[in-house]
């Protein structure tokens, strides 16, 4: 399926879904509550077939967190990517590792820099920082009292 | 000429000329005591340098080479340094045991020699039961092992010792029967005999196919019992650190190493014993002239050179296959060697009765 | 993190494998769980080489960042930057003379070649075979030298620039990759005789850390570890970048999905790198070697992700920008990273030497998984 | 046909592991093949490309001037912070003040060898050394003053 194809059946499958078009891929922003429907969706619906999540990336952008999914099928060789908003305050969203097994690392790895809390997972632990790391290194406002950049 | 056979009689003959017989046999003790602790240390020195160029060789290196001329002092210096060596010993290890270990190794290594004979005539204790006694020795040094591995308080440790526990319970088998194959030939348990019944040749060319068998047998058995790679599973430098002796530091290391290489040695010995003729010259058959020919070189030399040439095929194993795994190697004793040997066993038996060998 | 757990409630040993252990490769920390011999579980602790490169690299201009990422996948070093240059060219929009993409794709395939002859060589040395390491170091050492003469740096090179290469070819360069396509031809086969053909080798390997299709696809699976499980994945296949499109060259899948599969594909992927470098290297186009770019670089604003296949799979790289200097996020997916989370469900039920033979043909860098 | 199969896998396995054995033989017994560099003894005959990044250093010329103008644009590209150029002004001839070097302060502890400051820089004032023996007892002997005292700028540099 190419880029189009892909916008018309999405559009069957959410109420009214805001697609970014600058971008090189689709690009569609749900609601965090719907994640896990959708992905599910996504995963087995027939002409998606999108089995392959090969990058998940929080995304600190001061106001609001934003989590990306990059999405591809190793059947129909598509790309969809996949933006959930989340809140500054309290950044919940459901975890898709019982779906791509993969996200269990990369969710745990936003975890641990972004403080992201994925719900639903089954062992959302610091993955680089030590356990008693305080703050989420990633984020922008935070502040590292060692820096060897701004040193 | 000059042989030890000689210089060891006429020790033997001054020391009974001057002492009473029983101080006489005393001092002799001594003696042999200093020799094999003497010699150990020369063989520690000799076959870790040895193993050493043999792999660099292998590697594409040039192996030790600042240390003295060509490298030579390199093993020198090595026990240098592990001598002055802290020997740690871990918190929570069982330290009786702990330290108890390598003595317990070494000294086992010490009292297989007994019974070697490194030339004509020059055999510490030329026991009646000599091949039982060296298979009944050689089978203590694996609670040297254990010991090592339980008291270090290490897992690896711990693991380690279990596979070797394993291992040589297992490899004990197919030696035995390959010893037993040519105590079956010669009729004889003892070393000496063992050696003089192969004046008219060597067992691995008058005993046919089947000694050929049992001798490559053997070797394989033997280089599992002394845990060389491929059957190292008790050090697996890259699974378990170093196996049963990570804790080990210092002299008590060096012990560890040093046993390792003298085991290897005696094993070597004895495979060329039983089936290379120890110190016995090659001979084939009845050919006067070829024989006296070959008696020109003298028996040590062919008991060195047996034993050296043996060390280099087991260093070559080591260096050229990779590790077996505990399940594969405990399936090649009991899958492979073991019926082997038995059939061969009864091969060797057959010809034995019916006298078919040379 | 570090429990000091000798053994679980069911009677367990709890091993802890790393992160100083011969066989990790680096600091990698595995905590096994283990039952006599089988390994009931594994589970890794990552983070001791964490340098945090995605934080640095938000702070460094779009020329800078490059060289960071050369600290990651050490190993294929030239391809991590072909890939974050790729996505910089990709947001500027800069044209990429022929002969630059031809010699980062002739660098690229240099850099597999000796990234997959010390996999070959320290696998072999994983598994209990000493020797085989320093047979793949003296091709290695031939390719390192290559590399210092023309990049001037022989594991992190930091030769690419975003438009093009820093520095044009050594004059030797031809001549010296000609005679070392040669050299290696002929040693390739002492490496199927001393390891490939073993038969310790080939039953420590075989049947052992299976991975099927689906799960190589559902852990994220990238490079030679997906494709033998018969995935087909290789980027430069599926989605061609620089002169890889235009290239004769099979994509090497195998179906085992076993150790000796991945062994295998890693093995042929050799053969055909040199064959991609013998199709190129007579036919490096003339020109410049780098576009005329500006002294600052700015990207838009907009995201920007470029895919590459280094030795060990897909690396990515997500550039957010905000219109400035410097990137305002930057996301690296390193293909290490999704291999290893396959790792506990490879190893369950295997013995301790399958494990590190398993880790063996996963071609783990640790930098390259912490970052 | 199961003994037959079992003495088969026996030979196939003896055999692989022969072809092992004889290549290391070979490699025992040909010295020639050794690739060993003996390091410190071969350093008068080992050469390292002109292109190997070993330092930064600054070019002198025999008059004991460099072409350093003092602009940072090397300081800017460096991703390391590694180097320092602290500047001063120069009255020119004219009576006009200009900007020169003072000091060009060079952390090799910091440095990457990345070589974006060559590249960067507009006069080729510095360049890349192939020494690459930087070991020191203090690791202050490694922050180097890369002008050398009393060099100023080569006429016509601008």
């Amino acid at each position: 399926m190419n880029k189009e194809e892909l916008k018309i059946r999405l559009e069957s499958l959410l109420v009214s879904p805001t697609f970014e078009d600058a971008a090189e891929w689709l690009t569609v922003i749900i609601d965090p509550e719907v994640w896990e429907g959708f992905a599910r969706q996504l995963r087995s619906t027939e002409g998606f077939d999108l089995d392959y999540l090969f990058c998940v990336t929080a995304v600190d952008w001061r106001t609001h967190f934003t989590v990306v999914y990059h999405l591809t099928s190793t059947v129909h060789r598509h790309m969809l990517v996949v933006k959930a908003r989340l809140d500054r305050e309290r950044p919940e969203i459901r975890t898709v590792s019982d779906i791509w097994r993969t996200a269990e690392f990369h969710e745990r790895e936003a975890y641990d820099l972004m403080g992201i809390v994925f719900t639903g997972h089954p062992d959302l632990r610091r993955l680089f920082m030590t356990d008693e790391w305080k703050g989420w290194p990633l984020r922008k406002d935070y502040e590292d009292p060692v820096n060897m950049i701004k040193l | 000429m000059l042989s030890i056979e000689n210089i060891t009689h006429s020790i033997d003959a001054w020391l009974n000329g001057t002492f009473n017989p029983t101080v006489a046999v005393l001092l002799e003790s001594l003696i042999v005591g200093f020799c094999v602790i003497g010699l150990f240390a020369l063989l520690g020195l000799i076959l870790v340098l040895m193993e050493r160029k043999v792999s660099a060789y292998m590697q594409i290196r040039l192996g030790p080479n600042r240390v003295g001329p060509g490298g030579t002092l390199q093993t020198v210096a090595d026990t240098l340094k592990l001598a002055m060596k802290e020997g740690l010993t871990p918190d929570g290890a069982d330290k009786f045991l702990f330290n108890l270990a390598p003595f317990l190794v070494i000294v086992v290594a010490m009292m297989i020699l007994a019974p070697v004979a490194f030339a004509k005539g020059t055999q510490i204790w030329d026991i009646n039961i000599g091949v039982l006694y060296i298979s009944a020795v050689s089978s203590l040094s694996v609670i040297g092992i254990l010991m090592a591995g339980w008291a270090s308080n290490n897992k690896y440790s711990l693991l380690g010792a279990m596979r070797s526990g394993a291992q040589i319970v297992s490899y004990e088998l197919s030696a035995g029967l390959s010893i037993i194959s040519i105590v079956v030939l010669t009729g004889s348990l003892r070393i000496s005999d063992i050696i003089a019944s192969q004046e008219d040749g060597w067992w691995i060319f008058k005993g046919h196919i089947p000694a050929v068998i049992s001798f490559i047998i053997f070797i394989i058995a033997v280089t599992a019992e002394t845990n060389r790679a491929p059957f190292d599973l008790a050090e697996a430098e890259s699974e378990l650190t170093a196996g049963f002796h990570t804790e080990y530091s210092g002299m008590k290391f060096a012990l560890f190493f040093l046993a390792e290489y003298v085991n290897i040695f005696i094993v070597c010995a004895i495979a060329a014993t039983l089936f290379l003729g120890g110190w016995m010259p090659l001979h084939i058959g009845h050919w006067a002239g070829f024989n006296r020919v070959m008696d020109y070189v003298p028996s040590s030399l062919w008991f060195t050179g047996k034993t050296f040439f043996l060390i280099f095929l087991i260093m070559w194993f080591r260096w050229t296959f990779p590790r077996l795994r505990i399940d594969q190697l405990l399936n090649l004793e009991w899958k492979y060697l073991l019926p082997m040997s038995m059939v061969n066993l009864l091969l060797i038996t057959l010809i034995a009765i019916k006298g078919w060998h040379f | 993190m570090i429990q000091e757990v000798g053994t679980t409630e069911q009677g367990d040993l709890v091993v802890n494998l790393g992160p100083q252990h011969p066989s990790t490769h680096g600091v990698l920390h595995l905590v096994v769980t283990l039952n006599g011999e089988t390994i009931k579980k594994v589970e890794p602790h990552l983070g001791y080489i964490h340098r945090s490169i995605e934080k640095m690299c938000e702070s460094l201009s779009y020329r800078q960042f490059i060289y960071v990422t050369s600290r990651m996948d050490y190993l294929s070093s030239h391809i991590n930057n072909h890939g974050c240059a790729l996505c910089v060219e990709k947001g500027m929009q800069i044209e990429v003379p022929p002969r630059a993409k031809a010699i980062r794709v002739l660098m690229g395939e240099l850099t597999r070649l000796a990234s997959h002859q010390l996999w070959w060589g320290a696998m072999a040395m994983d598994i209990g075979a000493l020797t085989p390491f320093f047979h793949a170091f003296r091709e290695r050492e031939a390719i390192n030298d290559i590399m210092e003469e023309t990049c001037g740096a022989r594991l992190t090179m930091n030769y690419m620039v975003p438009g093009g290469v820093m520095a044009d070819l050594h004059p030797n360069f031809q001549k010296r990759v000609k005679e070392f396509i040669n050299f290696f031809r002929g040693k390739l086969h002492e490496y199927d005789e001393l390891v490939t053909g073993n038969i310790i080798f080939k039953s420590r390997m075989e049947g052992i850390g299976y991975l099927s299709p689906e799960d190589a696809v559902s852990y994220g699976c990238t490079g030679p570890t997906a494709r033998g499980s018969g995935v087909s994945c290789d980027i430069r296949k599926l989605y061609p970048y620089e002169v890889y499109g235009e290239l004769q060259f099979e994509e090497v899948t195998a179906t085992g999905g076993d150790c000796f599969a991945r062994y295998m594909v890693r093995m042929q992927e050799m053969r055909q790198s040199i064959s991609i470098i013998e199709q190129l290297i007579d036919n490096i186009p003339e020109g410049q070697f780098q576009a005329k770019t500006k002294a600052v670089l700015k990207l838009p604003k907009g995201e920007f992700y470029s895919r590459v296949e280094t030795a060990r799979g897909e690396f990515g790289v997500y550039i957010i920008s905000e219109g400035g200097t410097t990137p305002y996020r930057i996301k690296f997916r390193s293909p290490g990273f999704s291999n290893l989370s396959a790792l506990d469900h490879m190893a369950r039920g295997h013995k301790i030497g399958d494990l590190v033979a398993i880790m063996g043909t996963l071609d783990l860098v640790i930098p390259d998984i912490d970052r | 046909m199961f003994l037959k199969k079992y003495i088969s896998d026996v030979f196939g396995a003896v055999r692989s592991l022969l072809k092992g054995m004889r290549l290391t033989g070979y490699y025992f017994t040909h010295r020639k093949e050794i690739i060993t560099q003996q390091y410190p003894d071969n350093r008068e005959e080992m050469k390292l490309p002109e292109r190997f990044r070993g330092e930064v250093v600054m070019l002198h010329d025999e008059h004991n001037e460099h072409a350093c103008t003092g602009c940072t644009a090397c300081e800017l590209a460096c991703p390391n912070g590694t180097i320092k150029i602290i500047t001063k002004f120069d009255i020119t001839p004219e009576g006009k003040k200009k900007k020169a070097l003072d000091t060009f302060i060079y952390h090799l502890e910091l440095c990457t060898m990345c070589n974006l400051c060559i590249e960067a820089c507009p006069t080729d004032a510095i360049k890349m050394a192939q020494n690459f023996e930087h070991s020191v007892y203090d690791r202050s002997e490694l922050t180097k003053k890369l002008n050398k005292p009393g060099s100023k700028i080569r006429e016509g540099v601008e």
